[in-house]
């Protein structure tokens, strides 16, 4: 009986977990917006001008390229899929990973992976120039990502001694904010978390100009329904990230359902307050660089996965063994 | 063994290995060819000679034969080759008629070097088995500086006399089967190399072997 | 235009292969399903005392697992070449230069795989390299294949030197040739003739296999075979160098230094990254499949490393999930490079080309081979949700549980480090893939050939979705898949055999199922939700200008960023050249012209064959047809024969 | 008897020039020669021994082995040489009258050959080896051409030479044995001599058995005193070079092996011959390298590895263990049908093209792909390649070489034999695929029938795949006969 109410439990807040991405992704990107905004002495769209943008081209007529075949179509769909599937793996405001097991770390990095498979394979898919130059760069600063961000979560793993998200977070919570792993890892994390959403300095979400756009040179052929899940699918991928970092930053214990509603309504805003913290240091940080054209990539991600190794060194050093 | 005495012996040890010298030294293949013959006459009348002294038929009647097919039937046919091919000079090559004497003079010195052990034997036998590898020697520097076919036959003609030599001091003689084989196998290879030499006229229109360089690598 | 007769002897042969194949996984099971001891010491057959007068052979779960692969494989490739030798008998060409070797690589793969001691290893080790250089030869109308099979042979030679070396070094310490035999014996050998055996082994089982740098054979001779044959060499050849290394290092030669799981895992991660990094840039289509065969042995040669090294160290935890990570991969490499190969290959035959800048659009043309082709892909990135990526994570996770269990030492920043590359190597072989099948399939025809295409024969096209559909399965019932894997693993393991399907190990690859599960019922979901959008076809937009084929990207552009980055290991030097035209501005043309190379290849290859050739050319003076050097040479030998002798 | 045979034979052929009778008269001549060979074999291998002329002539396991391969290969060759000769009668190469000549000689050279093998006595193998430079001579320049004398002029001086030093050396050996057996054949019997071999004069011993081996080195073609050996090889008419390379060579060794059977019983010890032979073997293939990565002659290349397989040979009999021992009895076996059928194929190729460079061959399997199919085979053959017998014959004697402790020299002759295989291997593919030259292509195909000239190459691939266990017998016989007491 206990056991099916467990599953149960954890499935009702599994599916919480999904509807709150879901609902809280465009919300996260108004409020960044709306930060960059505050920056840049404007008065910026509203908060909730992208539920209306969504809404608007989900609409809409969508225009397919007469070169394009079903990878086209698939592609948006697949991406927000995989997404969210990422999303089952990072932690809930609850604490809970909704499918929590050993090695998940590296399902995360994965998971995006597959998008990233789909999104780049799109991008040739109306025979132009800019979509194969956005699915070109796109692929090689993944790949350079890929490492970083691996290698923080491994580090973090080792601080923590298990290979799992959700037992990270709460190992993490034993961890002095101050020890020195901890900070290099986040450190690497912020900045992978800057390239996977692909803001300044390695990509501007804002540009649509053809020599500088990497992800936007991918959507270029999209319209109508399938543009507005890919920017769904991103801005859900953003506030995945926020909330992963959220809680690295500031690791929270596990809350069950028998903390009653209260409680859980306390966490939720707890994290909230935390991801809207980052988004907000996110959109100051956009401001204040300029974007890097795209051979310096490689010195930006390089940095990052420098500060993982050190991080690592740094680890066994303070631990006494090597 | 032999039936006569050391000086004796000397002497001829000394012909054998004068006459192989000047094999060497000949400019012209008709003296080496000369020179040749004396030296297997005087070792086919060592041979007899032994024979007498042992009172062995069949070592007599074999030198008798070796005179013959040696001193007599190979010496004309090499003749008849030369005469036909009108071939005069050896062809020197690598080494000049002097320098090569130098050389051969040398190779004998060598030779008594090594047969220095074999001293415990009888001295004279000592001697002669150091002409004979001294003969060896001349035979092979003889077919390595100079051009002529001819030559070179006489070369593989004046080891074979060494090896003779070398066989009769040693062990006085093979068994006679062996030595008959041996000497037959002389003489048809002189026949042979007779043939061939008539063909290489025929298509070089000279027996100097220096042109037949054409198969390398 | 197909003789009826040369039509019926192919359809009988590869139903013959396929029925052998069949006959053999079906018997196989039920052996298997009756269990008994000998999975585990293995079932003899024909044995002697390893004089090497008589061939002898031995079964355990080790073999069966890799005849397991070989079975499979044999009985997907036969029914492949069921479709695809049609071609060559439309074009008159005689197939029993392909049917016999055929038969016979199979064979003796066959052989190698059971055999129980050194000289039948040999033997069939030759064999096996002998016919696959006939099938690779089969194409011998083409220099540059004839070159390829050439290549291929001599480098495999050429490792056997070691391997050879190796096998009579042990047989001269212990009279036998019986593997068992060498295993009893090790013990008594000092270090120095171990670490030999063991370099020999490697190096000699590691050109099979094509660990960098002995790879050089490997690209030339997978792109020059027919397809059902490039399929089989990747999928299952250079897997048999892997099992030798089983057989051979972890189960005769037994725990050695530990830095024998260091060379493993550093080669392993060397051959890994240089070649995805040689893929990312070929414009070949099979070259580039035949690089991520590299690529591919280097993950695997990583999992054999980490096991190694955890056999070292006694963490058998980690252990068990290299070797689990290894034959996991194993399969999936198996099934994904076999089903790549097919798509290759109808590609090849739609359009006669290898050469990506010719192909584009044929995904509209071909939509079978296209779909079969995107599975594969996602496959063999190790993407989730198909097998390759589980596999990966047990990887990650053993190299991982490595350095946990090590107490200290600088050992645990580079294992770690391992795991970075394989991340590396994981985007790298994304933007590979992407381009493989990107350019192929998607955009527009780059030249006529790519645009008149036609989808291949049912067969063809069948043949690459079944695998797709047992690729899927293994994920599916990941139970199954586990405990064919239990079967090597109880061989392997020297403690109790432990049901790993059941047990925590195996945990993740359990949820495999879970994860594609719940994706495909996410997407089904979204799919759904916005099916009532409206669509129109249109033109791509273009800024206006009319739109040609020669706008794309090409296959040398969509990876140009990673070539510039990895410019010195690739070899890469890229040349700018401008036409100006007499005048300093107006620019008239601009060429273009960018190679990569093969780096190993003129480090190491070249400057040895330019040494033999040179030294060759010496020796030849010698024969300088002058009768009296030759009496020269007749002299001095006789001369040094007597100082020396006497 | 069959030494009666060929040399009845021999001078039979002189009588007619006739295609009919020379065909008739040889085929009696096979039949009477594989008969009475084939019988003394029987008797040998059945009793362990056999004598004949009241121990003038004798046989043991050993000569049994090289009487086999003698009349195996003379049967397979001289038949070919049927047809192929009158090819060359019809192509105008020699008139038909001299073809009497050619069997002659064939005959005499087989005559001494027999010789070799059925005396025991070391004076006599001398006789016989010589006889056979001198009956071959005129067989290697047999065409007349320039080339043709120049090659029979370098290998009768060059052996004639070196023989002669065997000849110095079998007086040395009389010399130490004389005071024990007397000045009789006995002294050079080696039926007698083992029972003496501890007591021989080790000062003339050692010298003789130098000279010996060095001079029938010359014969054999150790490097480096090989170099007659391309030449005449790739200078006679393939038949004759076919008979040379699998027959000849053989013979010499033969020579060899008795007296170094005799010397591992003499005071020198057992590895004193075996070290100068082991040096010669890992000499010749070393060397060989050279010549057959860089060879454009085709039958020159089959002679180089003529050389390289003797180097083989002289590695395996020369560790003296007995499973070398047993692996260079059956490669000699093997090397000599191999070799033979190698010659015999490509002489016929030569002929059909024209041509022995291997630049100006193309496209064989294009034409002839029968004959194309058989040239793998002697490829595959040749090199050592599984399954072919000549692979277990190289493991066991390589095997020898890690046994007796020289792994590194181990390790080098593999590694030669890999380099020489990637020579034959590049020229054979060169040779065997591509266009056929124009001329080339008008000539006439061929019929399934070729395919029966590679009897040999599947002996010798049946071997490979499994030794009967009467084979093995016979071997073991010859190992015991050439490892004496040791």
């Amino acid at each position: 009986m206990d056991e099916i109410f467990n599953i149960l439990t954890r499935l009702l807040m599994s599916l919480g977990h999904l509807a709150i991405i879901l609902v809280a992704a465009p919300l996260l990107q108004g409020f960044i917006k709306k930060s960059k905004a505050y920056w840049q002495m404007r008065q910026g769209p509203p908060i909730l001008q992208p539920y209306r943008d969504l809404r608007k081209l989900m609409n809409k007529e969508e225009l397919v390229s007469e070169h394009a075949s079903w990878i086209f179509l698939l592609t948006p769909r697949v991406v927000l899929a995989s997404t969210l599937m990422a999303g089952l793996v990072i932690p809930s405001v609850w604490g809970w990973a909704p499918l929590s097991v050993w090695g998940d770390i590296f399902l995360l990095g994965a998971s995006l992976g597959l998008a990233r498979l789909f999104l780049a394979l799109s991008g040739l898919e109306g025979a132009g120039t800019f979509g194969g130059m956005g699915s070109s760069r796109e692929l090689f600063i993944g790949l350079l990502t890929e490492p970083a961000l691996i290698l923080g979560l491994v580090v973090l793993a080792f601080i923590t001694g298990t290979t799992s998200l959700q037992e990270i977070n709460i190992g993490l919570q034993s961890i002095s904010p101050l020890f020195i792993p901890k900070i290099l890892v986040l450190i690497t994390l912020v900045m992978v978390c800057i390239a996977e959403m692909g803001r300044i300095p390695l990509d501007n979400p804002d540009t649509h100009l053809e020599l500088t756009m990497i992800h936007e040179g991918m959507l270029l052929e999209y319209s109508g329904p399938s543009l507005a899940l890919l920017n769904f699918a991103e801005q859900v991928k953003q506030l995945l990230l926020l909330v992963l970092l959220a809680h690295l930053i500031w690791p929270s214990d596990l809350i069950s359902l028998s903390e009653g509603p209260f409680g859980m309504l306390w966490a939720l805003g707890f994290v909230g307050v935390k991801v809207v913290a980052l988004g907000f240091f996110f959109a100051t940080v956009e401001s204040l660089f300029v974007k890097r054209r795209l051979f310096r990539a490689p010195h930006y991600l390089a940095t990052g996965t420098a500060c993982a190794v050190l991080a690592l060194i740094s680890l066994w050093i303070i631990g006494g063994q090597i | 063994m032999v039936g006569f005495s050391d000086s004796t012996l000397n002497l001829v040890l000394l012909i054998l290995l004068g006459s192989g010298l000047m094999m060497v030294y000949s400019a012209r293949v008709i003296n080496a060819l000369n020179w040749w013959t004396i030296q297997t006459v005087f070792v086919s009348l060592l041979l007899i000679a032994e024979g007498i002294h042992n009172d062995a038929t069949e070592i007599i009647i074999f030198g008798i034969l070796l005179l013959i097919a040696k001193a007599g039937i190979i010496p004309i046919l090499l003749r008849r080759v030369l005469k036909t091919s009108r071939t005069v000079w050896v062809g020197e090559i690598f080494l000049k008629r002097a320098m090569s004497l130098v050389v051969a003079g040398g190779l004998t010195l060598l030779s008594y070097v090594i047969t220095e052990p074999m001293l415990a034997l009888h001295p004279s036998y000592r001697n002669g088995l150091a002409i004979a590898i001294a003969l060896i020697f001349c035979g092979l520097l003889l077919m390595m500086t100079r051009k002529i076919s001819m030559v070179q036959v006489l070369g593989v003609l004046l080891i074979d006399n060494g090896i003779f030599l070398a066989g009769f001091f040693l062990t006085q003689g093979m068994p006679l089967l062996v030595e008959l084989g041996a000497a037959f196998d002389i003489l048809v290879g002189v026949v042979i190399v007779g043939i061939l030499s008539k063909q290489m006229l025929e298509t070089y229109d000279s027996l100097n072997v220096d042109h037949m360089r054409s198969l390398k690598g | 235009m197909v003789n009826k007769e040369s039509q019926s002897v192919r359809q009988l042969l590869m139903s013959i292969s396929v029925a052998l194949a069949a006959v053999g996984l079906v018997w196989g099971t039920f052996l298997i399903s009756q269990g008994g001891e000998w999975i585990k010491t293995g079932w003899r057959f024909s044995t002697d005392a390893g004089a090497g007068l008589s061939l002898t052979w031995k079964m355990d779960g080790l073999t069966v697992f890799f005849l397991f692969i070989l079975l499979l494989g044999q009985g997907l490739s036969s029914l492949y070449a069921v479709g695809y030798l049609k071609e060559y008998e439309e074009k008159k060409k005689s197939l029993v230069s392909f049917y016999v070797p055929w038969f016979l690589f199979l064979g003796s793969m066959v052989g190698v795989l059971l055999a129980d001691d050194g000289f039948t290893f040999l033997l069939t080790w030759e064999m096996m390299s002998l016919f696959s250089f006939f099938l690779v030869l089969y194409e011998h109308d083409e220099p540059q294949n004839r070159k390829s099979a050439y290549i291929y042979l001599v480098m495999t030679h050429v490792a056997t030197i070691f391997l050879f070396a190796a096998t009579l070094f042990l047989q001269a310490k212990t009279g036998s040739f019986a593997f068992q035999e060498w295993a009893n014996v090790v013990p008594s050998l000092s270090t120095i003739e171990l670490n030999l055996i063991f370099v020999a082994l490697f190096i000699g089982l590691g050109t099979k296999a094509g660990f960098v740098p002995f790879h050089i054979w490997l690209p030339y001779a997978h792109s020059a075979a027919p397809s059902p044959v490039s399929a089989l060499m990747s999928g299952v050849m250079v897997k048999v160098a892997l099992y030798l290394m089983i057989r051979l290092v972890w189960l005769t030669l037994g725990p050695g230094p530990v830095w024998w799981g260091w060379l493993f895992l550093i080669v392993g991660a060397f051959s890994a990254v240089v070649g995805i990094l040689a893929a990312s840039t070929q414009s070949d289509l099979k070259k580039l499949l035949a690089f991520s065969t590299i690529e591919n042995v280097g993950i695997l040669t990583m999992a054999l490393g980490s096991a190694f090294l955890a056999r070292s160290w006694n963490s058998s935890w980690a252990m068990d999930l290299a070797f689990i990570a290894f034959f996991w991969h194993t399969l999936q490499h198996m099934l994904f490079k076999t089903l790549l190969f097919m798509g290759a290959g109808n590609i090849i035959q739609a359009t006669h080309t290898r050469n990506l800048e010719r192909l584009g659009g044929l995904l509209r043309r071909m939509p079978k081979t296209g779909f079969a082709a995107l599975l594969g892909i996602v496959g063999i990135t190790a993407l989730p949700p198909l097998g390759g990526f589980w596999g990966e994570l047990m990887l990650f996770q053993s190299l991982w549980e490595n350095t946990i269990h090590l107490s200290d030492g600088w050992s645990k920043v580079f294992l770690p480090l391992a795991i970075g590359i394989l991340a590396l190597v994981g985007g790298l072989s994304i933007a590979t893939f992407v381009k493989w099948f990107g350019i192929s399939f998607l955009g527009q025809a780059r030249s006529p050939a790519a645009a008149s295409a036609k989808e291949s024969d049912p067969v063809q096209t069948m043949v690459p979705l079944v695998v797709g559909g047992l690729a899927a399965l293994t994920v599916l019932w990941p139970a199954m898949t586990l405990a064919l894997i239990n079967l090597p693993l109880s061989v392997i393991r020297t403690g109790d055999v432990i049901g790993i399907s059941s047990s925590a190990v195996g945990k993740p690859l359990l949820m495999s199922s879970v994860y594609l599960g719940v994706i495909l019922l996410l997407t089904t979901v979204i799919v759904l939700l916005t099916k009532r959008a409206t669509r129109k076809v249109t033109a791509t937009w273009n800024c206006g200008a009319a739109l040609t084929p020669s706008m794309q990207y090409t296959a040398g552009g969509i990876t140009n960023p990673i070539r510039v980055l990895f410019a010195k290991v690739l070899g890469s030097r890229p040349k700018v050249k401008g036409d100006f035209a007499g005048t300093q501005y107006s620019l008239r043309s601009l060429t273009y012209t960018g190679s990569v190379k093969e780096v190993t290849e003129d480090i190491f290859i070249r400057p040895l064959i330019r040494g033999l050739l040179w030294s060759s050319a010496q020796v030849r003076k010698l024969q300088s047809g002058s009768i009296h050097l030759y009496l020269a040479y007749l002299l001095v030998t006789l001369v040094a024969v007597l100082i020396l002798g006497s | 008897m069959f030494i009666g045979v060929a040399v009845i034979a021999a001078v039979g052929m002189l009588f007619s020039a006739k295609d009919t009778y020379l065909r008739l008269l040889n085929s009696v001549a096979l039949v009477l020669l594989t008969l009475s060979g084939g019988w003394t074999i029987r008797e040998t291998l059945s009793h362990g021994s056999y004598a004949y002329g009241s121990g003038l002539l004798y046989w043991d396991a050993l000569s049994a082995l090289l009487l086999s391969v003698i009349i195996i290969i003379a049967v397979y060759v001289i038949i070919f040489s049927f047809g192929y000769m009158e090819e060359e009668v019809s192509e105008k190469k020699f008139p038909r009258s001299r073809l009497k000549w050619y069997y002659f000689w064939i005959w005499i050279f087989m005559a001494t050959m027999l010789l070799v093998v059925s005396t025991p006595n070391l004076g006599i193998i001398w006789v016989g080896i010589e006889g056979t430079t001198l009956a071959t001579t005129l067989l290697v320049g047999f065409y007349r051409s320039k080339k043709a004398i120049e090659a029979a002029w370098k290998y009768v001086i060059l052996c004639v030479v070196g023989i002669s030093f065997a000849l110095l050396g079998t007086m040395l050996l009389f010399a130490s044995a004389a005071p024990l057996l007397g000045q009789t054949l006995d002294a050079l019997d080696w039926r007698m001599l083992p029972e003496v071999a501890g007591q021989l004069d080790s000062t003339f011993l050692r010298l003789g058995v130098l000279f010996a081996i060095v001079g029938y080195g010359a014969k054999v073609g150790f490097a480096p005193m090989h170099a007659w050996l391309p030449d005449a090889h790739s200078q006679a008419p393939s038949p004759v070079s076919a008979l040379l390379s699998a027959v000849l060579l053989n013979c010499a060794l033969y020579a060899i092996l008795r007296w170094y059977s005799l010397a591992n019983l003499t005071s020198l010890g057992p590895d004193f011959v075996g070290t100068i032979l082991i040096s010669f073997g890992v000499l010749s293939l070393g060397l060989m390298v050279g010549f057959i990565l860089l060879q454009n002659d085709i039958k020159r290349l089959l002679a180089y590895s003529s050389v390289e397989h003797m180097g083989i040979l002289a590695i395996g009999f020369g560790l003296g263990t007995r499973e070398a021992v047993w692996g260079a009895s059956l490669h000699l076996l093997l090397h000599g049908l191999t070799k033979a059928n190698l010659f015999v194929i490509i002489g016929r190729l030569v002929q059909k093209t024209g041509t022995r460079e291997i630049s100006k061959i193309r496209g064989i399997f294009k034409i002839w792909p029968y004959t194309g199919l058989i040239m793998v085979l002697g490829l595959l053959g040749i090199t050592g390649t599984p399954p072919f017998g000549t692979f277990r014959s190289e493991v066991f004697i390589f095997s020898g070489l890690f046994k007796t402790g020289h792994p590194l020299i181990g390790f080098l002759s593999i590694a030669f034999l890999t380099i020489i295989f990637a020579g034959f291997l590049y020229h054979f593919l060169q040779m065997l695929y591509g266009e056929p030259s124009e001329d080339v292509q008008q000539q006439p195909r061929e019929s399934v029938g070729t395919l029966a000239l590679a009897i040999p190459l599947l002996v010798v691939l049946c071997l490979g795949l499994f030794i009967p266990e009467s084979l093995n017998e016979v071997l073991n016989q010859v190992v015991n006969v050439i490892l004496g007491g040791v």
